[in-house]
Order: structure tokens, then C-alpha cells, then sequence
């Protein structure tokens, strides 16, 4: 199935590129599991979640824990520093 | 009235007062984030999502304006490249009484930290860069409103 | 750089910012107070002591200087006659980061209602006038910061 | 002794004046006895001074409670609404 992913901040500095769509195995069922895969990839994922604790996400337009379900778009991305 | 907005160009904190106190307020509170020039720093570059950063300000603005008795908000915050002292951040809040005016006015700029999609880039003089990491305690003050 | 005022004029609130941020600090927090038209209330009147109100209002700032560190603090509060809109009062505080400066406004405003010296009197569309009382509540949120 | 008393806002009103001079006998020492004095002493310092528990004072330039001891100069007013 289609996923589009974007990355924000280093994620997307290591990654190369601000987004993607990819189809990933049926068993990427969760962000935990995206990040996972990701990082087992290829050498930028490999870089870009070396340290799965320090990455955030979105799901579907709302922000979602490592355990969310992805649908069809999630983003990727550092703690944020706003403000 | 509830006023939110990412922007690119700079924050006139004059104007934005004059807009938001249009209705004569008796109680106004503000924040204003400005760029510091620490460590030689030249430019602080602000990255955001296109869509759901200002969709996570906009959902900051309704939590407050259900928890607080609120005449006002204003939440504005500005994005791309930007120097010392520039503003970063602008925050207003107003009530019939001072109470809610600086409470929500807290609570926006604690929550702004830690749950709206922006991330700051620092420049330093001598050609470093580096993306700012969450500051300690920031977390911790944003769950004091849990 | 602490700036007090006691001052029968208008206050420019977008001049005072000026002067104020001359410095470039990194967070601002202010709390503007104006005269609230409730119940056709025609003329808000302060009265003051032509010299301990002063003295009180820089005895305040330097109790919040002492207490926070603050790059700078305006308090500036108008007294005799004004009408609805107008602002009554001006607390700006600025600091490297937030905490201070948000603590410093609250703690200025709270106690400057309980601690120095001015009274209030209200005048109303149908001509009756009366002395403003002070609010439950008050001396409480003052008393947090002992 | 000399003492220069003002007084502020509904107190000020009155009392019909913003401040005099007074010479108080010998045992009033603190601003209780001297509220307690004023309030005996004619018609306007009865009303002004019906309910001493609303008097707030201050003596020599510096806010004091009812046990201060009076010096040259006082202030008494209600309770202060600025801000």
C-alpha cells in the first residue's frame, strides 16, 4: 500500500529529501515499525533513526505516539523547539 | 476572537496589539519571543509543516479558549530565517480579569514548546550550524496544565 | 534598566514597548489593564499619594528585580480620570527565557494590587459614584508570592 | 506634638480634607489610638472612621499596621484598588 512519509529538521537533513512514497511490507503496521524499517533500509535511514526514542510523528494529521497505526501519510520528524 | 497565523515576514507586535485590542479589553496579557544572540549567533532559521503547524496552533487557541473565560487571543508565529532580536512568537490574551488573561497566556507559550510542529536551526558566526534540542524542563512545564 | 511612572496622561502602550525592547531581550511578557465599561460606567478616577505611590511602584520593581533576573521592567501606571478603553495600567518584564519574565509580570501586577497606594472611583451614566472595593481574591493571589 | 495626618480616597471624603496638622493628646501612640481619636473627636472622624477594620495606614512613608507607633506623619486610607 502507498505510504507517503515526510521528514522535518536533521530527520530530513539525513534523509535527503523532504518526502517520499513508499510501500512498505505488510508488517510495517505501526510508527514504532516504520522507524524500524526505515533505519534498516539504507544507510540514510540508518542515520536518520539511529535512536528511534528521539523521533516523533504524525499520523494522518495528528500527532501519534510509536504505537499508532499508520494509514496512508505520516511525518516523521525530532522533538519540536518552537516558541 | 480568536487570531492565529505562521508568517514569513516580520511580526508587527504594534499592529497585532491594535487588532487584538479592538474590543477594549479589561485585562491583557502578552508574551514575545525574540531571537537572542548568544554564542555569536547570526541567523535562527524556524521550519514548520505546511499544514499542520498552523492546524496545532489553531487547536493550542481552542484549548485555551475552552478552559479560560477569554474576550482575545492572538497567536502568531513566524517561520523561515530570521536575526537577534527579531520576534519569534507573539502571544495575547485578554479577559475581563487578570486571572485568565496570564494564565492562557502561559499556557499557550508552554504548550506552543512542546506540541506544535516547529523546529529552530541556529547559525553561528563561524559557519556552525545546529538544530536547537528541546530545552530541560520544557516538557515539565508544559504537563503542569494536564 | 527598571522605568517607573506615575502619570495623569495616556499610555502609549506600542512607545513604551519600544523603549523597553531597546535591549533585544529573549522573552517579554507584559499585562495591560484597561478601564472595563461595565454597567455604563461613564469615568474610572484614580487617586494617588503624590509621593508614596511613586516610591511604592520602584520599591515593587526592585522586590522583582531581586527576585528574578530580569534584563528589564517597565511599571507604569496612569492616575485621575479615564474612560472605558483607556489603559490603566502597563507591566512589561523581559528576560533571557520565559519563566521569569511571566513570573515577574504576574507577581508586579498581583501585588500592585495590594501594596501601593491608589483608590479607585467609579462614575456611572445615571450620575451615581462610589469608591471601588477591593476584589475577593485579591490579597490571595498577592499573598502567593510571600 | 505636632502630627501631619492626610487622608485618601472615601476617607479623605469624609473627613472634608485632604490633610491638617493635629496635636492628639499624649497616650494616643499608634495609628489604632489615633484612629480611635480621630473617630471620638467630631462628627466627620465618626463617619470616616466608623469601622477601623477598613483603615489602612501609612506612617513616616512606609505602610504600617494598627500597633505602629505614630511619628510626625500618617496616612489613612482604604484599602488600596490600583492596578
Amino acid at each position: 500500500m502507498a505510504l507517503t512519509v515526510s521528514y522535518f529538521a536533521w530527520v530530513r537533513e539525513r534523509m535527503g529529501i523532504a518526502d517520499e512514497v513508499i510501500d512498505p511490507p505488510a508488517d510495517v503496521a505501526t510508527v514504532a515499525d516504520l522507524v524500524e524499517w526505515l533505519a534498516r533500509r539504507d544507510e540514510r535511514g540508518a542515520l536518520a533513526f539511529a535512536e528511534p526514542g528521539r523521533i516523533r510523528a504524525a499520523v494522518g494529521g495528528a500527532m501519534a505516539g510509536p504505537d499508532a497505526v499508520i494509514g496512508d501519510e505520516v511525518a516523521l520528524f525530532p522533538p519540536v523547539t518552537g516558541g | 476572537m480568536i487570531r492565529v497565523a505562521v508568517q514569513t515576514g516580520a511580526i508587527d507586535v504594534a499592529a497585532e496589539l491594535d487588532i487584538h485590542d479592538a474590543g477594549g479589553h479589561g485585562a491583557s496579557a502578552s508574551f514575545i519571543g525574540r531571537v537572542r544572540g548568544d554564542d555569536d549567533l547570526i541567523e535562527l532559521f524556524l521550519e514548520h509543516h505546511r499544514v499542520l503547524t498552523e492546524a496545532g496552533l489553531a487547536e493550542l487557541a481552542h484549548a485555551a479558549a475552552d478552559r479560560w473565560a477569554l474576550a482575545a487571543l492572538t497567536l502568531i508565529h513566524r517561520v523561515g530565517g530570521m536575526a537577534p532580536g527579531e520576534t519569534i512568537v507573539l502571544v495575547l490574551a485578554s479577559s475581563a480579569h487578570r486571572a485568565e488573561a496570564l494564565a492562557a497566556t502561559e499556557f499557550l507559550i508552554d504548550r506552543l514548546k512542546t506540541d506544535v510542529m516547529f523546529w529552530k536551526r541556529e547559525t553561528f558566526a563561524d559557519g556552525r550550524v545546529a538544530w536547537v534540542e528541546p530545552r530541560d524542563g520544557d516538557q515539565g512545564r508544559a504537563e503542569r496544565w494536564d
